[in-house]
């Protein structure tokens, strides 16, 4: 069988799998934390999402996204934790 | 054989992912799950990104693509990882009851968030970390 | 190379908007931008006006690609007389608010945000491309955000709030419609649509798009069920603002709605009636709404509203009398509606009230005042010979030809209860002595003459722009009626599009 | 696909529907972001999409051939895209100055009459 | 929220980011990227150098009103449409150099129009959350 | 003539700069305009009443067949005598009556624009100019019933006059287009030609009903009479000019300017007779009643519009003939009657006639002007009126109808009353001994009581010579008004007959009358046990009840809920497009065109809906927050998988950007409230589901429409080869569709002020605007 | 001064990387744009040589990986395997490193082996504060990485 449909029936099931469970952790909280690092990690499941994808589509320019993704996703999560604190404070 | 190559590499990325998507789920406390996040994903990542460096052999912009993103990934998640781990920390989220540990506690400046390296310095009473999770209580208010 | 005078009125309002934001509080800068830059506008939209009207409408290809791929802006009629308009009253509320207007609200750049306003005006009335009309009404409702906002009072914000929400909804409305129209045709260019649109097999489907655009420019036209947001805020801001408003920016749902019906759908049966019945509802509500408020500002947005009905009834006719009408009445309204606000603001200004209750005394003190306020109240209410009066001959003469007599009763009502109120208005705050102790209540000291001057400089030049409407209708007439010409009989329209 | 991408599409209008009918300010900013993007996606749907062939002509080719995504929603929704996210910018810290001026988060206390002003 | 691992952290993620936007701003024309793009992580680079040394510090780094970089940009972008009127061609007809450049490709007006826009988000973006930020109330 | 009706318009526009000079003796030189007109139309007399007619055409709107087409016939010439000759006495006796009242200078511009506006309606030859002039006249009128801006009951019934006219404008407006619409013209002499086609026409009858209600509120007939007497709140001279004499004729003058294009019909004699008919007696009887002198005269006045009006309805010759005479003769007493009483005024502080009397000792030449008035309205032998009221009663009896010995006995009854009002106003002043308080009264100027006198003298005059004044006057008018040429005989004795009989009925039984009716406040009072029943007060019911459901209406729509705005706006849109939907049918969708669904791409799905539930249903912000950067994110992967890298790039930076923006000010919103109640709850989520649901309907619609790429094919086969870039969406971006950019990137910059200026500016509580 | 141009070296390098152009003027221009980036924000420190630690380097990389991916397989077993092998704790880790980007290298390093995580660092900058999810003792603990990664990272680079 070739790459992409391994990809299609291996690959691309596993992340969706993992994706669907990190969704529950997002779901289930408890903590807004936890809910926070849930966000972070479909982010970064979501770049090996879009590598997978662009090499089974042979389409290198996805992986500029991916590139983006990587670099800017952990703001959001500092963007979280300032504005948790600061709740605290106030 | 590059795609068995291509196949062994992408099972085992997505199997760390895969890994720590359970253990995001599976893990008792917010420590435990921020700490098993952070590696295994990058990990995974890091090895579907030399998949796809392998897979575009011939295309040096690939490769180096493939090389940025991991490296982002390595400078930017334990950033992340410390800064919401502190702040869970901070506003008092639970730690585990098996924790066998906790050499933090007490050593919060309440008002100034200043952390002491030294625990004889450590004038201040523990931060309340077990009145219930202030960060979500007042965002229950109805 | 006249094609880049059609996009003169637009890049002038730009550049005096940059360098004002280049002079950032410099109040005194800006004030002569504002001017200077205004008249020059003005001068433009003249120009532009003249050469449309001698030689035909114009076109220009933005970028330069050939007709239905690039941007293109055409200047036919409609558009160069809104085009005119626009910069008639924004020549009038730019002198009226280099005095009028609070230095802190000039310090925030009250003026940039005015002038880019005006640029989203006469973008909106010059382009021929859908989606650049959606971009220019987001640019309008933006810029009148922030307008409308400039000061951040209590009420100003509530009003904001919902202002905001609902031209939100007819963004989305608006947007949505063109999504469906790129997906029926492919194409976003209106005089290519309108060619296309014929093609378009499943005419039920172009009955559904159009419905979005009624929803989309009712919202913006503040038309029956659709027009909370304008008695909801228009009262609010500073009146230099509200006059903008009031005068332009319910205009431009109507214009885009005449643009719409004449060259994309053209109306069918069910949005005539449609139309009309929003038409007459819309005419009632603005009636009931103006009866009872004693806040003249409260009172002229309700009176909008009113008069709008009067022009969506003409639309929804769609014959060659209706549209002429619409289309004079539109040009009389615009100046009126303007004025209304700026002479509400030199009330604010003489007074720093405006409830009718807390006034009085007009009369007595300030004779040639009233009577330039009079002259502008009896051409609102169409008093003959005033402007007002000439476009309710055609609409009366077209509810006939439709035998629409819900309209005429309609119409007659609505000029019955803008008799009324504004006589009202008249008696209470000319003839009445100002009650006892509104004066000492508020503490505004006597304008000085010069400023009073200055002040009443645009009121008087859009008084003289109504009167001159009045007394020579027939140049009006003979626009008006090239225009309904031209909105019925598109071909002009389209081959000065594909230059053929 | 498409099916999926409409239901999408269909539950986003639905949502936001429903949150501009609540009372609180929040809710009315978060339903306004909703049509926003359902609003995109649907004029995304509407131009026909295609799988991964993403419009960037070849470094061999000097034109885009025909089977490749329809650039033109694309670039209309980047417009409606940042245009939006002026609108949301925008109405986010209106709501704050609201909040802040009426302690309120109830939309069915905004009624100041004009003579409480300031 | 100070973290002095952050504040590090922030000293060479801050120029990697910048270069990385200039680099989609450089490339828009011929690969994804653009003026929007970039000068959104442009934006995004200082915003993060705010959250580790705080607002007024980045302030200082950029040393002038974010305000100020809007006109400046709309002047760009506004001139580079104006240019072609010169040549009696309609406004925003691309105008190029001859030759060919690395990354960028060709060089024209579609280039300056896209820093004008460029510069316009940075100002937009780091004006609105810098004010809210500086602000409190 | 045009100039004649500018004249008017010009020195009232004159007063604008130079009001103040007038306040002096110069104002002398103001009786000139009048004069002048006077003594203009005087000249044209001959040559009218031999039966020629002077047309004048200036073009104004030719587009809308608005022209200044002026005619001068007899009828307009006798309306125009009428309005100059009396304007000459009231002008002379208003520059003594306001000397030295603040307002001076406004006055006159106002009477000079009347008189104007009063000119050009009776000349006007097209219907339209006419209406301009007819609404020009209420306006002046409003101004002067108004002049007392001062007093609140004053400004109320200026308000009350503005609106029953302006209501009776606005129909008349209509009335006037549609029958232009029916005959094709405007041009009165024109439509006089196609009355045929007109009075046949299906819309006769709503042309008519909608004249009529011009004319009666105009002049005041029944039920829409009651805003003339509050009009007599004007200075006196006004009264007498307006609401006597001149403008209150105008419904007058339309109904017989029209009677040969639409009358002669069932629909318009019964109409008119009726409403005559029952004004004149109404408003006779009311007069008697009265005791402040200034009613009294406006109710005979509204009585004897109702003549008037009715004796254009009987329509015979005969009728008309009366009619012409009648308009001279009542304008004659009418008006020096209220100067009379203007000066009683000014003298006695005092209007109500149970208190005045002797007045003749130290007002004689006023006295003696009351008595000829009195005599001429009461229609004694050698007066004009006695002419007047002979003629009437001929009519009557010799109507070409069943009941004309109905009709006679209601002109019987009604001038009886007339008589006794008539004695009441003219003579009871001044008989009976004089009060002490009187004796110190000394006489007025002669310039205020000359004037009524003239007219009074005039009134007696024209009595003597009925065969002359009636050629001269009367002739030609009659001709105008009925189309038809027809010899006036006026004598002062026809022989006993009917009529003679009549007329000494009327007479003695009036004077009795007059012996026997005291004035007594208590009749006044007692009047007022009816005012229920009273046309004023059921209008004042209608408006009051016309408010209070405008307020609920307003309340109820406008109501100060957004949420309640976004339902209605949302509801609206469901209708509409559920309904077309329905039109449309089934839908159906073409599977084929459809990409293959891919495992990853039901994973985004989920993970979207997922998401959106979470923000439906979570109680914390910050989760709402997070869950939409969630949905943010499924979106920008979709731009990934669907090859849009440009749009997924921007998703995502705006995205994250937004949740910052969020994270900066969120502890500064409030925090989810869940207010409102679960049905409440339950009802928007149906109506949310539904617009969901349409709008998934519409996509699917769109979506089975063929595709057309000529614009994409077109921008992919030139983004290269000429614009020089491979990025395609960014082409367009910067290129073909540039502008939008460039202004979107405004909108951009215009929401940074705003924001900025949202959180820095704050205005001082002194700041008005 | 030197540590400036080495940054700088790499800004080009990096941007080479991206661009995916190795050519000159692909670096000269890499080289151009992130001087001027540098020159944006001025910061000013001592600077150091470190020409010779070219070989230390790699070995390191290749005993960080290896611990890497054997915790990792560690933690993954664990996260499958019903029951809990892990005694966590957070410990105070006595710093020896002082430089600000020696700390942050170590920190970002020991954050990326699985089972530890820097949950903070204190004000003076003496300690961190490790989450461990396999902990003996303390002290065992901080010994290990005393003389496993923060010994070999200094070595590198001092
Ligand atoms: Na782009
Ligand atoms: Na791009």
């Amino acid at each position: 069988m070739t790459l992409s449909t391994y990809f299609d029936f291996v690959i691309f099931p596993i992340l969706t799998v993992s994706v669907v469970l990190v969704f529950i952790r997002l779901f289930k909280g408890p903590t807004i934390v936890d809910r926070v690092i849930a966000l972070d990690l479909i982010i970064t499941i979501g770049i090996g999402i879009i590598t997978v994808y662009s090499i089974q589509q042979n389409q290198k320019i996805l992986l500029d996204v991916a590139i983006i993704l990587a670099l800017i996703a952990f703001l959001g999560t500092i963007a979280f934790s300032y504005y948790i604190e600061k709740q605290k404070d106030d | 054989m590059i795609n068995i190559i291509l196949g062994t590499l992408s099972t085992l990325g997505a199997l760390f992912i895969l890994f720590a998507s359970i253990g995001i789920l599976r893990m008792p406390d917010f420590y435990l799950r921020l700490s098993v996040t952070v590696k295994a994903s990058s990990l995974g990542v890091g090895l579907l990104l030399i998949c796809a460096a392998i897979m575009f052999p011939n295309d040096a912009s690939v490769t180096t693509k493939a090389i940025a993103i991991v490296f982002f990934l390595i400078i930017t998640t334990p950033i992340a990882a410390h800064l919401i781990g502190r702040t869970a920390y901070f506003i008092g989220t639970r730690l585990w009851k098996e924790t066998i540990i906790d050499e933090l506690e007490g050593m919060y400046n309440k008002e100034t968030h200043e952390l002491e390296s030294d625990p004889t310095e450590a004038t201040d009473k523990p931060v309340s970390r077990f009145d219930d999770q202030i960060a979500d209580t007042e965002e229950e208010t109805e | 190379m006249s094609g880049n005078l059609i996009l003169a009125p637009v890049f002038i309002h730009l550049l005096i908007a940059i360098f004002q934001l280049m002079a950032w509080r410099k109040t005194v800068t800006q004030r002569i931008l504002s001017i200077g830059g205004a008249f020059i506008a003005l001068l433009s939209a003249i120009m532009l006006f003249a050469h449309v009207f001698a030689q035909g409408t114009l076109t220009i290809n933005a970028s330069n690609w050939k007709a239905p791929f690039s941007i293109v802006f055409v200047a036919d009629l409609l558009a160069t007389v809104m085009v005119l308009l626009t910069s008639i009253a924004g020549f009038a509320v730019s002198l009226f608010s280099a005095t009028g207007l609070s230095r802190q609200r000039m310090l925030y750049g009250y003026f940039p945000i005015f002038h880019f306003l005006l640029m989203g005006l006469n973008g909106a009335f010059l382009t021929g491309d859908i989606f650049n009309l959606y971009v220019w009404f987001e640019v309008i409702i933006i810029a009148s955000f922030v307008l409308m906002t400039l000061g951040g009072r209590r009420n100003q914000l509530e009003g904001a709030l919902k202002y905001m929400s609902m031209n939100i909804l007819a963004s989305m409305f608006f947007l949505t419609g063109i999504g469906i129209l790129y997906g029926m045709t492919g194409s976003l260019n209106m005089a290519d649509l309108s060619i296309k649109m014929h093609n378009v097999q499943n005419r039920s489907l172009v009955g559904i798009t159009s419905v979005f655009f009624i929803l989309g420019f009712g919202i913006k036209s503040a038309v029956f069920p659709l027009y909370f947001w304008l008695p909801s805020s228009y009262h609010t801001p500073p009146s230099a603002v509200a006059a903008t408003f009031g005068g332009l920016l319910t205009k431009v749902g109507i214009y885009a709605m005449l643009r719409v019906n004449s060259l994309i759908f053209i109306p069918d049966d069910f949005t005539k009636n449609l139309l009309m019945v929003i038409a007459v509802l819309t005419i009632l509500t603005g009636a009931f709404g103006s009866l009872n408020k004693m806040n003249i500002r409260q009172l002229f947005s309700y009176l909008i509203v009113c008069h709008i009905g009067f022009m969506v009834g003409g639309i929804s006719m769609f014959t060659k009398l209706a549209l002429t009408g619409t289309i004079f009445y539109l040009i009389h309204d615009i100046m009126v509606k303007t004025n209304l606000f700026l002479i509400s603001g030199f009330i604010m200004q003489l007074r720093g009230i405006i409830t009718m209750e807390k006034l009085g005394g007009l009369y007595k003190e300030y004779p040639k005042v009233s009577l330039l306020v009079a002259i502008v109240l009896f051409s609102l209410v169409g008093i003959p010979p005033l402007s007002g009066f000439w476009p309710k001959i055609y609409l009366f003469q077209a509810a006939f030809n439709n035998s629409n007599y819900f309209f005429i009763a309609a119409l007659i009502l609505g000029s019955l209860v803008t008799l009324y109120v504004v006589a009202k208005m008249w008696s209470e705050i000319f003839w009445k002595q100002t009650p006892d102790g509104v004066i000492e209540e508020n503490k505004f000291e006597p304008l000085p003459v010069l400023r009073k001057l200055l002040l009443l400089l645009p009121i008087g030049l859009l008084a003289a722009a109504s009167v001159y409407i009045g007394l020579n209708a027939e140049a009006v007439v003979q626009i008006s009626e090239r225009i309904a010409a031209e909105l019925l009989d598109t071909s002009s329209y389209i081959n000065a599009v594909f230059k053929n | 696909m498409e099916l999926l991408l409409i239901l999408v599409i269909g539950l986003l209008y639905t949502g936001g529907i429903y949150f501009i009918l609540r009372r609180s300010l929040v809710k009315l900013l978060l339903g306004i972001m909703l049509l926003g993007s359902a609003t995109n996606i649907l004029i995304f749907v509407l131009g026909a999409i295609v799988k991964a062939k993403p419009p960037i002509i070849g470094s061999a080719q000097q034109v885009l051939d025909k089977t490749y995504a329809d650039p033109v929603p694309q670039a209309l929704i980047l417009t409606a895209i940042v245009i939006s996210f002026a609108l949301t910018s925008f109405a986010i810290v209106l709501l704050k100055r609201v909040y802040a001026l009426l302690e309120t988060d109830d939309l069915d206390n905004l009624n100041t009459p004009e003579e409480e002003d300031i | 929220m100070r973290s002095s691992i952050l504040q590090t952290a922030t000293r060479y993620l801050l120029p990697i980011l910048l270069l990385f936007s200039i680099f989609l701003l450089l490339r828009g024309h011929y690969y994804p990227g653009g003026g929007f793009v970039g000068g959104l992580v442009a934006s995004i680079a200082f915003v993060l150098h705010s959250f580790a040394n705080g607002t007024d510090a980045t302030m200082k780094l950029l040393g002038r009103k974010p305000l100020s970089l809007i006109p400046i940009g709309l002047a760009i972008a506004t001139l580079s449409v104006l240019m072609p009127v010169i040549f009696g061609l309609p406004p925003m007809t691309g105008l190029w150099l001859k030759g060919n450049f690395p990354i960028v490709g060709s060089i024209g007006t579609a280039l300056t129009f896209d820093l004008g826009v460029y510069l316009v988000v940075i100002g937009v973006v780091l004006t609105i959350l810098f004010t809210i930020s500086l602000t409190d109330d | 003539m045009l100039l004649t009706v500018l004249a008017g318009l010009i020195v009232a526009i004159f007063f604008v700069p130079f009001g103040k000079t007038f306040k002096s003796g110069l104002s002398i030189v103001l009786t000139a305009l009048p004069i002048g007109i006077f003594s203009y139309y005087l000249t044209h007399l001959p040559s009218i009443s031999l039966g020629k007619e002077i047309f004048q055409s200036t073009s104004w709107v030719p587009s809308l067949g608005i022209n200044l087409d002026f005619r001068l016939d007899g009828l307009s010439l006798l309306f125009a005598l009428l309005i100059s000759g009396i304007g000459i006495a009231v002008y002379f006796y208003a520059r003594t009556y306001l000397k030295g009242h603040a307002y001076f200078d406004r006055f006159f511009a106002y009477l000079s624009l009347f008189m104007a506006a009063m000119l050009g309606m009776v000349l006007a030859d097209n219907i339209l100019l006419l209406f301009i002039f007819w609404e020009l006249t209420s306006i002046s009128s409003f101004f002067l019933i108004g002049f007392n801006n001062t007093s609140p009951d004053s400004r109320k019934s200026a308000l009350t006059a503005l609106s029953v006219t302006g209501l009776g404008g606005f129909f008349l407006l209509a009335g006037l287009i549609l029958l232009g619409d029916v005959a094709g013209t405007y041009n009165i002499s024109a439509l006089i030609h196609a009355r045929g086609l007109i009075v046949n026409h299906g819309q006769y009858p709503l042309i008519l009903t909608l004249l009529f209600i011009g004319a009666f509120t105009k002049s005041a007939q029944f039920p829409f009479h009651f805003w003339l007497p509050g009009a007599m709140k004007a200075p006196t001279p006004v009264s007498a000019y307006l609401h006597s004499a001149t403008m209150v004729k105008a419904g007058i003058y339309l109904l017989a300017r029209f009677n040969p294009i639409l009358g002669g019909t069932n629909a318009w004699s019964y109409t008119l007779m009726i409403v005559g008919g029952f004004t004149m007696l109404y408003a006779a009887i009311h007069a008697l009643l009265r005791t402040d002198l200034k009613s009294i005269l406006a109710y005979s006045t509204i009585s004897a519009l109702g003549i008037l009006t009715f004796l254009i309805g009987l329509g015979t010759a005969d009728a008309i003939i009366a009619a012409s005479v009648f308009i001279l003769v009542h304008a004659l007493y009418k008006a020096s009657l209220f100067l009379i009483t203007g000066i009683i005024d000014h003298a006695a502080h005092t209007r109500d006639i149970s208190l005045l009397s002797g007045l003749r000792k130290v007002l004689l030449p006023v006295a003696i002007a009351g008595f000829l008035a009195a005599c001429s309205s009461a229609g004694l032998p050698f007066t004009f009126g006695f002419i007047g009221k002979d003629l009437i009663y001929e009519a009557t009896l010799h109507a070409n109808s069943s009941w004309k010995l109905g009709l006679t006995t209601l002109a019987v009854l009604t001038n009886i009353c007339l008589v006794a009002a008539g004695f009441m106003a003219g003579i009871k002043p001044f008989t009976g001994s004089l009060p002490i308080h009187y004796q110190t009264i000394r006489l007025p100027y002669i310039s205020m009581w000359l004037p009524p006198l003239t007219l009074a003298v005039l009134g007696v005059l024209f009595g003597l010579m009925p065969d002359t004044v009636g050629n001269l006057f009367a002739e030609k008018a009659v001709l105008a008004m009925l189309g038809t040429e027809t010899k006036l005989n006026l004598k002062i004795w026809h022989g006993f007959n009917t009529v003679l009989l009549l007329s000494l009925l009327t007479i003695v039984t009036g004077a009795v009358l007059y012996r026997f009716n005291k004035p007594i406040k208590g009749k006044t009072l007692w009047l007022l046990k009816f005012k229920n029943f009273s046309p004023e007060f059921i209008f004042k019911k209608i408006t009051v009840t016309v408010f209070k459901f405008s307020e609920w209406y307003t309340q109820k729509f406008h109501n100060g809920y957004l949420r309640s705005y976004h339902l209605q706006i949302i509801l609206f849109a469901e209708a509409l497009l559920a309904y077309k939907l329905w039109l449309s049918g089934p839908i159906d969708i073409n599977f084929y065109g459809l990409a293959m669904l891919s495992v990853y791409e039901v994973a985004i799905a989920i993970l979207l809906i997922g998401a959106l539930i979470i923000i439906l249903t979570t109680r914390t912000r910050l989760t709402a927050v997070v869950s939409m950067s969630v949905i943010g994110y499924c979106i920008c992967l979709m731009f990934v998988f669907y090859s849009a890298p440009d749009l997924a790039m921007t998703q995502f930076t705006i995205d994250t950007l937004t949740t910052v923006l969020f994270v900066l000010v969120l502890y500064k919103l409030p925090p989810f409230l869940n207010l409102g109640t679960k049905k409440e709850r339950y009802r928007d989520m149906a109506i949310a589901l539904g617009f969901g649901l349409i709008l998934c309907m519409v996509a699917l619609q769109v979506h089975h429409e063929p595709i057309e790429t000529a614009t994409s094919d077109f921008y992919g086969d030139y983004a290269y080869t000429e614009a020089k870039g491979k990025n395609v969406v960014n082409v367009i971006l910067v290129d073909f569709r540039g502008m939008d950019t460039l202004f979107e990137t405004v909108a951009l910059s215009i929401a940074a002020i705003g924001v900025y200026n949202l959180l820095r500016l704050r205005l001082k509580p002194t700041e008005k605007e | 001064m030197i540590k400036n141009f080495l940054l700088n070296l790499l800004l080009s390098f990096l941007w080479v990387a991206l661009t995916g152009s190795l050519s000159y003027n692909g670096f000269l221009i890499g080289f151009i744009l992130g001087f001027f980036v540098l020159w944006i924000m001025n910061r000013n420190e001592q600077d150091r040589k470190y020409f010779f630690r070219v070989p230390k380097v790699f070995s390191f990389a290749f005993y960080f990986l290896f611990q890497m991916l054997k915790a990792n397989i560690q933690v993954a077993y664990d996260v499958i395997t019903p029951k809990y092998f892990f005694r966590p704790g957070i410990v105070r880790y006595p710093l020896t490193a002082q430089s600000d980007f020696e700390i942050n290298v170590l920190s970002t390093l020991i954050s990326l082996t699985p089972g530890t995580l820097i949950l903070d660092i204190s004000e003076d900058k003496k300690a961190l504060y490790i989450h461990a999810m396999y902990l003996k003792t303390p002290e065992i603990f901080v010994k290990q990485l005393k003389e496993g990664i923060e010994r070999r990272l200094l070595e590198i680079l001092r």
